[in-house]
């Protein structure tokens, strides 16, 4: 009892910790992917490549004067970040990033907390984080972030239709709602993964999700919430210093939630892609191995003065951690873990690709598209697997 | 362990729901009726009731409530005027009120007796597999009815929604 | 200190839950606040039904409680549409304005 | 065996041409009604081929459609080897009729809606056929009448029409009612409605209860099968289409009657005062509808009063007890009646709707092959050996004589009658010369084929099918008296009859009309068919208005009814503008109300726990 106490507030630490660091870097790569979209260094001057950047953000942050405006409804308007942020932190206690583990003689999940109703709950907590958005515009007392938040919910609930639907087919094929037997259901291969499962690959479904998920976080194509433009900031105008963050942080965070779940439900989790018979297991190595021998190169031959120094170091760094992933007594959990960050990883990519690439819907096409599009297509997915799955059994 | 949970979350509940009584603005009920339902979903774990627990939010405090969030947001409704002419409310309103809860109360303490104890894990069959077969199997009517009233509902509300428009 | 919570807490807990609601519907003006009053009564209404439900271990009141949500979220959607033509028609929220079934 | 996919397979049909018919090609819309049709039929070989001897019943349970109290009502299906005689009858002759249709109604309006309709009525007959208690025959008891209805009226422009499908309708009314208190009951005695149920309790039974149920299940089978004094209905339905009067009015629908006498003959065997009483009806509606039959002029309303006829020839053989004689007169009639009616129908559509028999003749050479097919029905009806009507005809005939010698005697004259008025209408519209002015053409070969077909069965159906040997494990055995001397007489009257008919209006054309004067009246009440419709509209129909109209109306409604319920709503104003204080329109007073009424209710509740269990736990 006493150690099932100990050992969950030590992963409830580790995961928070590495979870908000990812938050602050996300915004890093992001910024870096989108430069390097448009051909530009992006952010360079606080660090090497501009690695402390998130660090100088922070501070700015923390240090901006916090204003409450005097027309606001002051309960409500401090409450409205305090959710967001909560709702958006919350469904990751029930991701699982990995699987058992043994440290230090204590066996323990790769995971805060495994639910029989993982998904639904993820559910529930992302349908609540409209509230944060939405009482966001309405206690802010001020036309633009009214109709910002608004737009947002209409946009929210309309497009958590087709994503419960999306989610429900792969559930059908993998018959329970455990975020982690979901992923031990998929075992085995890319073949086996929701993605691709039989009796009816869910790729329609997976692609679905995606879009869901886009707007889900007010990302663009779907950012009309905050089309400014249009509202100026959208419901977060009113809001300065820690309180923007908050909002800010709660997208990032909603994007890695959606992005984990698209990995549990679709792609197989920490299921590498095949077998570690077939040396699945020598992937992440040789993946920085050559990482460190472009960064080696790129540093001996430097296209600006300081790279001469950085990227060497970068390189050596990557190296190491291809020996680490060569160790075997870390191998058993460090391997699941890169392969679930990197599914992840890759999904998180795919948001920023398209922020850098593709405009912004008009309203009335977003609601259109997800009323008269999205949510037809979503069904008639769910009727073909349901029907499949049920022939099969 | 059980106690302070439910304890808990009932004084959170009770509270809330005064909230949502005393409240002048619509807007602050909504938000105190929004954590009645949460509360009341962690007592649903509590009595083993999985399902209805994440039904709860997501339909409850993550839909039907959001729509009122929604409505009041754009009727733009203000705190409550005071002018109000129920006498009859008014005069027997109270003592009505003392009267229900007082005898539902008692009878409550003397119809259950206190020997029945309720312990997280006491009860197994709340979980989304054993409701989706009691739904597909022996309330198959009544879901197959409550579908079509969803429907009608949704049509309903949307003619009643536009008929100003012409 | 008690090992485990007597049902009779639960229930009374939905009664105090439910009085709360009628008092809402009864003392209050705003339509919008009645009709969240008529949702608190029926979430009291559930509360009961599941602790019957672990009171007989049986699953029925789940299913009772939970088609108490789904025709929730049906009279939500029509209330709310009518909540909104009586606002666009009358310009009132106040429940005690609509009274023109008298005449 | 999914015996529900023969009746669900025509449903699907009605239910495509139904709801798309009217964008889908004419193509699509037959392929659709008669692939489901024919489907239907395929399957119904299946089945029987599956079933194997079928020496016993075989039921199919689907659920359990009516559970309240005792009441415990199946829906299920059966089939045995009289329901396996009537489904072969049914899916295929309704087949040919189905293909038949297509070259018929090439030209008419409401085309999908004809086959439509078409596919309901198989439905709804299949239904019945297979049915496995009262209720659920009751079902597509109604279903067939329904159709009827629809059909007679197809062509719902025309006054005649409607009113023809109106009469059908109200006319089997009567008989239902009959039928509905008989299931009444039935229910009330043996406390079930599932045929083997109620079969086997049937010989406990008391003789007056079994008479009684045996004579309300005539009424309805009179209704249905056009006997006296229900057969009314019959000629009007002519007015509908052709195909219509084949399939629905001689072929299926009509013996549906017969079929369910039959199907309850463990009743009726119990009750010989209501076997007699079928018997008579039976013999004495054959006889009176010949007569009528003899002096029509409308080629349909002859072949209309024949098929009358021939199913009073039925009610006689269940009558007599001989219930495979009855049904397989039943069949053999589907054969040779459906064909003359498509031949009729051959006939007016090749004279473009002209179905006088004055304005015919000389067709043989026009219409060969029309002509050919329905002297082949001819001479079956006609009970000429060995054609089928013989073989149904002559065992009918040999049991009326066993059960009493004098309805042999009619039945042998109406023998007698009915060759000379099918030969009178063949002579009259093949024979002579041709008396219209439209140019004849004969029908395409989608029309002709059916015909062809039927024409074959109507020659060898009597002997290819020996139905009393197929179904003697079904009913009780009866010793067979082979009387030949008898079979000589029926024979020879039918013989005579066909001659009779070739002096009168072959030989010396003239004779017909100098007849007709000679015997004036009887010729002037047979030509107005008895004057029973007259009849019919004096003693029932004009009281029935007229009383509506002024008792009913005047006195009943206008005075009792209104006035007592003006004077409740008089006296409800008076209390509702006492009690319109407590309506304020305020729903928060409403609500204090309920609440009030909630607390006095939990009182109430409290002290009747006090009350009975002495005190709360």
């Amino acid at each position: 009892m006493d150690s099932f106490i100990v050992i969950s507030l030590i992963k409830v630490a580790v995961v928070f910790a590495v979870l908000l660091t990812t938050l602050a870097y996300l915004q890093w790569v992001e910024r870096k992917v989108i430069a390097h979209i448009q051909v530009r260094p992006g952010p360079y001057r606080v660090g090497p490549h501009g690695l402390l950047q998130p660090v100088a953000d922070i501070v700015k942050l923390l240090t901006k004067e916090d204003l409450v405006p005097t027309y606001v409804n002051k309960p409500l308007y401090l409450l409205a970040p305090f959710l967001a942020m909560t709702m958006a932190l919350l469904s990751i206690s029930v991701i699982p990033f990995g699987p058992q583990i043994q440290v230090a003689g204590y066996q323990t999940y790769m995971q805060l907390t495994d639910l029989n109703i993982g998904v639904l709950f993820v559910l529930a907590v992302s349908s609540m984080g409209v509230y944060g958005i939405a009482l966001a515009g309405w206690s802010s007392n001020n036309k633009y972030a009214l109709l910002g938040g608004l737009r947002s919910s209409a946009q929210m609930i309309s497009y958590e239709l087709p994503m419960s639907l999306a989610i429900a087919a792969p559930l059908l094929i993998s018959n329970t709602l455990s975020l982690r037997r979901l992923v031990e259901k998929q075992a085995g291969g890319i073949w086996n993964w929701n993605v691709l499962h039989g009796p009816f690959p869910q790729i329609v479904s997976f692609i679905i999700f995606l879009i869901a998920a886009f707007a889900e976080t007010n990302r663009i194509p779907f950012d009309l919430p905050e089309a400014e433009n249009e509202l100026v900031a959208g419901f977060h105008t009113e809001y300065s210093s820690m309180k923007f963050a908050s909002f800010f942080m709660s997208e990032y965070a909603n994007m890695i939630t959606v992005s984990c779940m698209a990995t549990l439900l679709f792609l197989g989790g920490w299921v590498a892609p095949w077998p570690a018979e077939y040396g699945s297991s020598y992937v992440p190595a040789a993946i920085f191995v050559l990482a460190g021998l472009v960064a080696l190169y790129h540093g001996f031959h430097p296209a600006r003065r300081r790279d001469g120094y950085t990227l060497p170091v970068f390189g050596v760094l990557f190296l190491i951690a291809a020996a680490v992933f060569l160790l075997p007594m870390v191998q058993s959990w460090l391997i699941p873990l890169f392969w679930f960050c990197a599914k992840t990883g890759g999904i998180l990519f795919g948001f920023m690709w398209i922020r850098g690439t593709l405009p912004r819907f008009r309203y009335d096409q977003l609601m259109g598209f997800t009323w008269k599009f999205l949510f037809p297509v979503a069904m008639l997915n769910l009727l073909v697997t349901g029907f499949l799955v049920a022939l099969r059994s | 362990m059980d106690v302070i949970l439910f304890l808990a979350f009932a004084i959170i509940a009770v509270v809330c729901a005064i909230n949502v009584v005393v409240q002048t603005h619509p807007i602050s009920s909504a938000v105190s009726l929004v954590g009645v339902m949460g509360s009341l979903a962690v007592l649903y774990l509590l009595l083993g009731a999985e399902f209805l627990a994440a039904a709860q939010v997501i339909v409850y405090a993550g839909a039907i409530m959001v729509l009122f969030v929604f409505v009041i947001m754009l009727l733009n409704a203000g705190a409550e005027s005071k002018k109000g002419r129920s006498f009859t409310a008014q005069l027997l309103g109270l003592p009505l009120w003392v009267a229900f809860l007082g005898l539902m109360a008692y009878f409550i303490q003397r119809l259950y007796p206190q020997s029945t104890r309720v312990h997280f894990g006491g009860f197994k069959g709340g979980g989304a597999a054993e409701i989706g077969h009691a739904l597909f199997t022996t309330f198959l009517l009544p879901f197959e009815v409550t579908s079509i009233l969803i429907l009608v509902a949704i049509l309903g509300a949307i003619v009643l929604a536009r008929k100003e428009m012409d | 200190m008690l090992a485990a919570v007597p049902i009779s807490w639960f229930l009374t807990l939905s009664a105090v839950l439910f009085a709360l609601g009628v008092a809402g519907f009864v003392f209050r003006r705003n339509i919008i606040t009645v009709f969240m009053s008529i949702e608190l009564m029926l979430n009291a209404v559930n509360l009961s039904f599941v602790t019957f439900s672990y009171h007989r271990q049986q699953v029925n009141g789940h299913l009772y409680a939970f088609f108490v949500m789904v025709v929730a979220a049906a009279e939500a959607a029509v209330g709310l549409a009518i909540i909104l033509t009586i606002f666009k028609n009358r310009g009132t929220l106040n429940i005690d304005d609509v009274d023109s079934m008298k005449n | 065996m999914q015996l529900w996919l023969i009746p669900i397979l025509p449903l699907a049909g009605f239910v495509i041409n139904g709801l798309l018919g009217r964008r889908l090609s004419r193509g699509l819309v037959s392929a659709i009604a008669i692939g489901s049709v024919l489907l239907s039929f395929a399957w119904v070989l299946k089945t029987i081929f599956g079933l194997g001897d079928l020496n016993s019943r075989y039921v199919e349970h689907y659920y359990t459609w009516i559970a309240s109290g005792s009441v415990n009502i199946a829906a299920d299906f059966a089939v045995d080897k009289l329901a396996v005689v009537m489904l072969l009858v049914v899916t295929g002759i309704g087949s040919l009729i189905h293909v038949y249709s297509i070259g018929y109604m090439a030209h008419e309006g409401g085309y999908y809606r004809f086959f439509a309709f078409l596919n309901l009525f198989m439905f709804f007959m299949l239904v019945l056929v297979l049915a496995s208690n009262y209720l659920v025959l009751f079902i597509g008891w109604e279903g067939v009448g329904l159709c009827s209805y629809l059909l007679i009226g197809f062509y719902f422009h025309r006054q005649s029409a409607t009113n023809a499908g109106n009469k059908a309708f109200i006319v089997n009314r009567i008989g239902d009612f009959g039928f509905s208190l008989a299931m009444f009951y039935i229910f009330k005695n043996f406390g079930s409605l599932d045929f083997t149920k109620v079969f086997q309790q049937a010989p406990g039974a008391s003789e007056a209860v079994l008479t009684t149920i045996g004579l309300l299940l005539m009424v309805g089978a009179c209704g249905k099968s056009a006997q006296l004094p229900l057969y009314v209905w019959l000629p009007d339905a002519m007015e509908g289409p052709t195909p219509v009067s084949a399939l629905i009015h001689a072929a299926t629908m009509v013996t549906a009657g017969v079929y369910m006498v039959a199907r309850s003959w463990p009743i009726y065997v119990h009750a010989p005062s209501a076997m007699n009483v079928v018997a008579t009806v039976g013999i004495a509606t054959a006889f009176f509808a010949a007569t009528i039959g003899l002096v029509q002029n409308d080629i349909k309303k002859v072949f209309a009063y024949s098929t009358v006829s021939q199913l009073g020839y039925m009610f006689v053989g269940v009558g007599c007890g001989a219930f495979s004689a009855g049904i397989w007169h039943l069949m053999t009639h589907a054969f040779f009646k459906a064909l003359l009616f498509l031949g009729a129908g051959s006939v007016i559509h090749a004279l473009s709707g002209e179905q006088d028999l004055r304005n015919m003749g000389g067709l043989r050479n026009k219409i060969p092959w029309t002509f050919l097919t329905m002297m082949c029905a001819a001479v079956a009806i006609a009970g000429v050996p060995p054609f089928s009507g013989f073989y149904s005809k002559d065992a009918i005939l040999l049991a009326a004589h066993e059960h009493a010698p004098w309805m042999y005697w009619v039945g042998v004259a109406t023998a007698g009658m009915t060759a000379f008025y099918v030969f009178r209408a063949m002579f009259l519209a093949f024979f002579g010369e041709y008396r219209g002015k439209e140019h004849a053409h004969e029908s395409p070969p989608v029309m002709l084929a059916p015909l062809a077909v039927l024409a074959l069965l109507s020659l060898v159906g009597g002997f290819l099918f020996n139905i009393p040997q197929f179904l003697s494990g079904v009913f009780p055995a009866r010793e067979a008296a082979e009387d030949n001397s008898l079979m000589l007489i029926s024979v020879g009257a039918g013989v005579i009859g066909i001659l009779l008919a070739w002096f009168i209006y072959v030989a010396k054309p003239a004779m017909a009309d100098s007849l007709a004067s000679t015997f004036g009246w009887i010729y002037k009440t047979l030509y107005n068919k008895y004057y029973v419709d007259e009849i019919y509209d004096a003693a029932i129909v004009k009281p029935l208005v007229g009383g509506s109209r002024t008792v009913l109306w005047k006195d009943v409604d206008a005075g009792l009814i209104d006035g007592s319920v003006n004077g409740v709503g008089t006296r409800a104003k008076d209390i509702g503008g006492v009690l319109r204080l407590l309506q304020s329109g305020n729903i928060r007073s409403y609500a204090t109300w309920v609440l009030f009424g909630s607390v006095v209710a939990i009182v109430a509740l409290a002290l009747a726990g006090i009350g009975s269990t002495g005190g709360l736990r």
